[in-house]
């Protein structure tokens, strides 16, 4: 098994009706069975991967432990000889849990990716639900790890507090891969996910790119302290102190909560109003609270780096007519950190940074230009594309799909 | 003759006694307010703008509203910490019940309105019936009333806020859908709490329960309906906040619990309940409000803040506790 | 003349503009036994509270054992061999019986751990030195009010004081354990321990101490050696007047049968009480602290359940089982502790007054502002309560008033029947004077008086009939005629078969 | 002892005293051996060496702060700055000690003098200012934060390796941190039972009036009871960053809360003047016992809080409280 087992699968099921489904599930299954290799194949026309590409500078390179460490173990692989075993194996997955609905997703995602491998691949999954917290997440890896699994996936809700016992899983023999973030260590096999950094330049780039260079912005960051949000405004940073046209009027944290990001934008406009060009916002829920202000005040929204494809913001966004670059953190990478999991367990050598980026099917950043292409009628406000498993999984999980509207 | 002359005298100590005392504690948060205004001016002229003005305003709104409730229980010597679980369900409810459809926010509104008055049900019989501290009881409360929502959510509210409630984002001049909300249920509760038989018997339980009962007032049933009121005031600053942001969220008015606490002990609440008032509370809200809004027009950091507010919160009561201390 | 062992000197005290004790000077010498006696509200308890350190004196300084003493902690006091034992007691509820005993001055051994045995054998070793058998181990909570008492003198005891001051102790000591308290302190006498004696319960004064302070609205009256007054005298010192000019006499005619309770019990300690009272009537109820007094007066209101037997109110016939229905049905019931059962001190007095009417002076729930106002003027003239204003909040009046408040509260609901649970503890003589005639005048208009009190002149002035409990029983029934303090004394200490046996 | 043991009242209702005041403690040890029970039978690597250990050491966490919490509480207090405390500790100790094993213990004195300010400061409003402790630690909480927040925001400092292997330590089979715990658990029974401090602050808690006209040192009691809260929340903190080996602002918020309800699940009154340290050590033990069990169990996720919420209203719902 490779990392990009289920890639080809998951179009049909984004493009198609629910009358579909149980027909495509057929589809699927075979489809997964057969896929190997790379197929990025992209809803819009838009093939450009290289969406979030871009050229750091030596300084910038040298600024950031963050990039150097990716950088370098982008070009790294780890050999696992010493994990191989027989399976079936019992994985441990230290999820991020019942916060909010990207990580529920992911949990989605994760309970059917190992049903649909199978008993004989993946017998058990442990599961531990964080809450979201360092302070819970850090007691349940040990539980977790009390049980011996075969190896661990860590979404880390700390960098710092979840490095000492990623450490001592290693220690223990248990290979760990890190899915969506970062530790402190370097002491583990894998992780999968993007360059933040990267795309937190992307973000300003674009607004750079809309003021074609001069103008006034303001930044919304997400939880400060929080690597994700820390990394991202890094790599804000040091776009805008390279455009010397923009200036920042002010960045405050919007702590990925579209009412405090509303709170603060509406002090932002009563206090700069038409005076702000651009914004830069560290996620979708912000960046809905940002476009609600602008119209309760009844002002012309600037362009925003910083969606994603949430349904919720694509919606209003697609209503209004909102200029945004979109960035994406698919919360189906979760079957390729399973993957990699596995790969580790069959002793194979496995990269020490895997980039869902161009994996995962439509997990490439997109802009208002595609947007409309990525919104979902059917899809409450709070899913997170894409969604790699069959629709039924989405419904049976709670979210409504739309009613016609009477 | 003397003792008549020695005892206008006394009399007159006393007086001046208790009207410092009265001035301080019906007074003193408004002083503190213009002191803070007065440091505004200085520091922040943009706050007095007329548009800075009415976010101020709305946004003391969300925080106002459930801190009605809670002065309502901390004035029967109560405390109600479940109001942040029902924030959470109210959204979940709007959501959920309303599904994008505008013809269904009555009913929303109503089941949240239901399932609020249930939990602050809950509140009371535990206080009353088993006795158990409000702190832990509404705490039991505020932790079952979040696993709930998640138990019922699987994780993820489903369906959408309908984008009718948006109406209370709509505002003429400073004057706001949910600024009218606020002012008018504190006049509304001002009233009760100052004119009606109900309103002298929240005082009466809150000042002396023992007394209270001996005086034939049902003070199981006061404190009962007061946390069920409390819950009440929750579920409508969280209809109030959903229609804010027109989107379920799982943290939606995180922090206002213990922000509507500090409102009204700020405000010259006592937290042994039977003192204090709205009056009290609505400068206690529109203080931690304008704080938090002078943070970010003078671009400090948050975490500022959080000093700031503890700080506040000290002096207040400092002074209430300075100025009510017998010799 | 010996030197004394304490000297107060020019002593004054003020609570929120309350004068409490003006000018006050009050010695004692070693080895003998001062009886300090005054009305309630005479300010005994504050000048030995200021003794304990417990209060910081406005005036005045305190000369101990030759040298005046500067503020200190109440431990540093206790340590320089002052004891007192409070009218409330002062034990803590969830400790031991050793554990108080020693409160703030533990034994320790060599490692500054506490040493339990000797804290259990030095508790057993006092206890028995008072006749007492009590299980040491045993918490406060579970022993009975007078057992409470033997623990708090046991404690003054440990505490080898050269001085004890003993603040009321017999109001809850009965028969024997009284003879026994008379013994220790002639004991301790012997041993040239000084003792301060507050009670207003004559015969005892005259029975131990060798001198008499008498102290009267916060100042000494007089102060003169035993041998040198009698009993009407010293009652004169204490109240100013005699007896029969406080007590208001009137002659009403007894009315119709308005409230019986027939073999009434509760959870608590009431076991078959039975009475009836009649309109126009004042029926005093006597005992001892935890004879059932309080808890029958609870019981008449609906404040606690029956389990068993009745309570009616003739010419309504009904029962209630709250307070809010007997106070409907014209039964109301003024609380023995005025601070914590009666008052809403943080509140107006204006709404102190009106809280049980607020119905009656509100339509749809609203209250009439104006009816109440009149009902609050008319209730401060008809009882006099000095005021700056109705607002005024009710901490802030005298003791005497905020008494009339708690009054005038219960008259507005206009009852047929009254009870008073301790009407005048904590007022000054004026105030109480008052109250006696407000009584009357109630009496005069066909309303019915239950009044227990502590008080034994009181309770013969003032009663009609007089039932003594003891127990949770009525221990007898005295007529006006035939009631006199030790008849009663006897009944509340023995109980009704052992005082037809004596 | 001797032999007049009970003749005077007190012994009829031993046995209902005795149920009512150890009511909760039984019921809580009974709640655990249930869970317990289902743990042995449902999963086969509940009742292992390593995962008893692995609960042992984590019931410390929470179980050494609510010993502060217990004693604070005893004296009709309460403390709920105790979680912004450890996030500040964590801070402090991780800075100084950056790494070096040197400057450990710098680090825990610094530490340590954190927790005896910030206790010192308490027990004065509290003393001087007589504010409710509610007040005084709640306003805390929000400038402990706020000052935790100031210093970093992001990761600081670094344990040093020794720190650091602390914390996987044992003895035998049991981890140094739980031996730890437990012999605290020991000191305090003894500190109630044996030592006038410890009978001081029932005094103050049972009847702070009396406590002071005994000539018990009530301020001094609740300064030292307050100062010991503190430090028992900055000793979570360093074995936080024993944990961790890094200092992270992301740790401690909402631990007053959690300690506050093992207290109560372990039949300690709100109101003050009892408490039971086998008691909090039951609360501890079920909460912690608890989220390993559904760990173990592999229960879904979406009941998890439900079943943390029945469990804690149920406990304190049961048993009817006293006082009012």
């Amino acid at each position: 098994m490779t990392i990009s087992t289920l890639q080809d699968t998951t179009l049909d099921t984004l493009r198609y009706g629910k009358e579909q489904i149980m027909k495509k599930l057929f589809t699927l299954l075979l489809a997964i069975s057969l896929a190997l290799g790379v197929g990025a194949v992209s809803l819009a026309q838009d093939d450009d991967m290289s969406g979030m590409s871009f050229e750091f500078t030596e300084e910038q390179i040298a600024a950031s432990p963050y990039l150097q460490s990716v950088l370098s173990r982008l070009e790294q692989s780890y050999d696992t000889s010493e994990f191989a075993k027989d399976g079936p194996y019992r994985i441990a997955f230290a999820a991020q849990g019942t916060s909010n609905a990207w990580s529920a997703l992911m949990d989605a995602h994760a309970y059917w990716y190992v049903e649909h491998l199978g008993e004989d691949v993946v017998s058990e999954l442990l599961y531990g639900d964080a809450q979201a917290s360092a302070d819970v997440q850090v007691p349940q890896v040990e539980d977790l790890l009390a049980q011996e699994p075969d190896a661990l996936i860590l979404v880390p809700m700390g960098a710092a507090a979840l490095s000492a016992p990623v450490e001592r899983a290693m220690m223990q023999g248990v290979p760990v891969v890190l899915c969506a973030s970062a530790v402190e260590t370097d002491n583990f096999v894998t992780e999968v996910g993007t360059n933040l950094w990267v795309v937190g330049a992307s973000l300003a780039q674009y607004v750079v790119d809309q003021l074609d260079g001069e103008g006034n912005i303001v930044i919304m960051t997400g939880i400060p302290g929080v690597t994700t949000s820390d990394i991202m405004e890094e790599g804000a940073d040091a776009v805008f102190a390279a455009n010397p046209g923009i200036h920042v009027l002010d960045k405050q944290p919007g702590f990925w909560s579209p009412a405090d990001a509303k709170g603060i934008m509406e002090t932002w406009l009563v206090q700069y109003g038409d005076d702000i060009d651009g914004i830069w916002s560290g996620g979708a829920q912000m960046s809905q609270g940002i476009i609600s202000a602008y119209l309760d005040a009844g002002l012309d929204i600037p362009p925003i780096g910083g969606g994603e494809w949430q349904n919720g913001f694509l919606r209003l966004a697609l209503e209004h007519d909102i200029k945004y670059l979109a960035w994406q953190y698919p919360n189906a990478m979760i079957t390729m950190c399973i993957d990699a999991a596995l790969q580790i367990l069959a002793g194979e050598p496995t990269p020490r940074f895997i980039d869902f980026s161009g994996v995962i099917p439509n997990s490439e950043p997109f802009t208002d230009v595609e947007g409309a292409d990525y919104f979902r009628e059917d899809w409450s406000d709070d899913v997170h594309g894409p969604i790699t498993m069959p629709d039924e999984k989405l419904e049976e999980l709670g979210f409504k799909v739309m009613d016609d509207g009477g | 003759m003397t003792l008549a002359k020695r005892k206008s005298k006394l009399a007159l100590s006393r007086d001046n006694r208790w009207r410092l005392r009265k001035f301080v504690a019906d007074y003193g948060v408004y002083i503190a307010l213009l002191i803070l205004l007065l440091v505004a001016a200085l520091l922040t002229p943009k706050l007095f703008a007329v548009d800075t003005i009415a976010v101020v305003m709305r946004q003391a709104s969300q925080l106002g509203i459930v801190a009605i409730g809670q002065t309502l229980v901390l004035l029967v010597a109560g405390l109600d910490l479940s109001v942040g679980g029902i924030f959470i369900m109210t959204s979940v409810v709007v959501a959920e019940v309303g599904n994008g459809r505008n013809e269904m926010i009555a009913p929303a509104i109503l089941t949240a309105l239901a399932l609020g008055a249930l939990v602050g049900l809950g509140n009371g019989l535990l206080v009353t019936k088993r006795r158990v501290p409000p702190f832990v009881a509404t705490l039991g409360m505020l932790v079952l009333v979040k696993g709930a929502t998640q138990a019922y959510t699987r994780g993820v509210p489903g369906g959408f806020v309908p984008e009718a409630l948006g109406i209370v984002n709509q505002s003429w001049f400073v004057l706001s859908v949910p600024l009218a909300l606020w002012l008018g249920l504190n006049a509304i509760f001002i009233f009760v709490l100052r004119g009606t038989t109900y309103g002298r018997r929240v005082y009466a339980v809150g000042s002396n329960i023992e007394a209270a009962r001996l005086s034939g007032i049902p003070v199981d049933a006061i404190r009962i309906s007061v946390y069920v009121l409390g819950s009440l005031f929750a579920v409508a600053s969280g209809i109030v906040l959903t229609g804010y942001v027109l989107y379920v969220d799982r943290f939606i008015g995180s922090g206002l619990d213990l922000d509507s606490i500090a409102a009204a002990v700020v405000g010259g609440t006592a937290f042994i309940g039977g003192r204090g008032g709205l009056l009290g509370t609505i400068a206690g809200v529109l203080i931690i409000q304008i704080l938090s809004t002078m943070v970010v027009l003078l671009g400090l950091d948050v975490e500022v803040q959080f000093i700031i507010k503890g700080l506040v919160i000290l002096g207040a009561v400092t002074l209430y506790s300075v100025a009510s201390t017998e010799s | 003349m010996n030197e004394p062992i304490l000297e107060m000197r020019g002593i004054s005290k003020s609570f929120a503009g309350v004068q409490a004790l003006k000018n006050v000077s009050f010695r004692c010498q070693a080895g003998l036994v001062y009886g300090l006696v005054g009305e309630n509200g005479a300010g005994k308890s504050t000048l030995m509270k200021i003794l304990a350190g417990a209060y910081k004196a406005d005036a005045g300084e305190i000369i101990y054992k030759g040298m005046p003493r500067e503020t200190a902690s109440t431990g540093e006091i206790i340590d320089s061999g002052i004891s007192i034992i409070y009218q409330e007691l002062a034990l803590v509820p969830q400790m031991s019986v050793a554990e108080n005993i020693f409160l703030g001055r533990e034994p320790r051994n060599r490692l500054g751990i506490l040493d339990l045995g000797q804290l259990h054998a030095r508790s057993n070793e006092l206890l028995s030195r008072l006749g007492v058998a009590l299980d040491t181990r045993l918490s406060v909570s579970e022993l009975t009010i007078a057992q409470q008492q033997l623990v708090e003198i046991a404690k003054a005891l440990s505490q080898d004081a050269d001085l004890i001051v003993m603040d009321e102790p017999s109001a809850i000591l009965a028969g024997s354990e009284l003879d026994q308290l008379f013994d220790i302190i002639a004991a301790l006498k012997a041993q040239g321990v000084t003792i301060v004696y507050i009670s207003h319960r004559l015969e005892e004064v005259f029975r131990i101490a060798d001198e008499v302070t008498v102290l009267k609205d916060g100042e000494v009256v007089d102060s003169r050696p035993i041998s040198q007054l009698d009993r009407p005298t010293l009652v004169r010192l204490m109240v100013g007047r005699s007896l029969d000019e406080i007590f208001p006499q009137t002659d009403h005619e007894q009315g119709d049968l308005v409230l019986s309770a027939e073999d009434i019990e509760t959870d608590t300690i009431l076991d078959g009480v039975s009475l009836r009272l009649h309109a126009g009537e004042i029926l005093g109820i006597a005992g001892m602290v935890g004879s059932g007094r309080t808890e029958l007066a609870r019981a008449l209101f609906g404040a606690d359940p029956l389990t068993h037997g009745e309570v009616r109110l003739v010419g309504k016939s009904l029962q209630w089982k709250t307070p809010s229905q007997a106070i409907r049905a014209g039964l109301v019931l003024v609380p023995e502790d005025r601070k914590s059962q009666g008052l809403f001190t943080a509140l107006s007095v204006r709404i102190n007054i009106t809280i049980p009417i607020l119905s009656r002076l509100s339509r749809l729930g609203i209250v009439r502002r104006p009816a109440e106002e009149g009902v609050v003027i008319n209730a401060q003239q008809r009882l006099s309560i000095v005021m700056t204003s109705p607002e005024q909040e009710t901490q802030y009046l005298s003791g005497g008033n905020q008494q009339k408040v708690v009054l005038a509260k219960w008259l507005e609901t206009e009852p047929t029947v009254i009870i008073l649970d301790e009407p005048t503890r904590g007022v000054d003589v004026g105030a109480k004077f008052e109250i006696y005639k407000l009584m009357r005048q109630l009496n005069d208009r066909g309303i019915a008086i239950i009044m227990i009190s502590s008080e034994l002149p009181e309770i013969i002035g003032m009663s009609d009939r007089i039932l003594v409990m003891n127990d949770g029983r009525v221990a007898g029934e005295l007529s006006r005629e035939n009631a006199d303090e030790e008849r009663i004394i006897e009944l509340a200490t023995l109980g009704s078969a052992e005082a037809q046996l004596a | 002892m001797n032999g007049l043991g009970g003749i005077m009242g007190g012994q009829p209702q031993a046995r209902a005293l005795f149920l009512r005041r150890n009511g909760p403690i039984i019921m809580v040890y009974a709640f655990i051996l249930l869970l317990i029970v289902i743990g042995a039978t449902q999963s086969e690597r509940f009742l292992s060496e390593r995962n008893l250990a692995n609960v042992a050491r984590q019931s410390a966490f929470l179980g050494i702060v609510a010993l502060g919490q217990m004693l604070v509480i005893l004296t009709a207090g309460i403390d709920l700055s105790v979680g912004s405390l450890v996030k500040v500790s964590i801070l402090v100790s991780a800075i100084v000690m950056n790494g070096e094993n040197a400057n450990v213990v710098p680090a825990i004195l610094a530490a340590l003098a954190l927790g005896v300010l910030v206790g010192l400061v308490h027990g004065f409003l509290i003393n001087e200012l007589r504010i409710a402790p509610f007040i005084v630690t709640l306003a805390s909480l929000v400038i402990l934060k706020g000052i935790g927040l100031t210093i970093s925001s992001s990761p600081v400092g670094k344990a040093s390796r020794e720190v650091m292997m602390f914390y996987v330590q044992k003895v035998g089979p049991l981890p140094v941190i739980a031996l730890m715990f437990f012999v605290l658990v020991l000191l305090t029974m003894l500190l109630l039972r044996y030592t006038v401090f410890g009978k001081h602050l029932v005094a103050v808690g049972g009847h702070v009036e009396v406590a002071h006209l005994s000539g018990v040192p009530v301020k001094r009691t609740r300064y030292a009871v307050y100062v010991l809260c503190s430090l028992t929340a900055v000793v979570t903190g360093l074995l936080w960053l024993s944990r961790m080996g890094v200092g992270d602002p992301a740790i401690g918020d909402g631990i007053e809360l959690q300690t506050i309800t093992a207290v109560i699940i372990g039949g300690t009154s709100l109101f003050g003047g009892r408490a039971s340290v086998l008691g909090t050590l039951g609360g501890v033990l079920l909460l912690g016992i608890t989220a390993n069990l559904l760990v173990m169990l592999g229960v879904s996720q979406f009941i998890q809080g439900l079943i943390q919420g029945v469990i804690i209203v149920a406990a304190v719902a049961l048993y009817k409280q006293e006082g009012d």
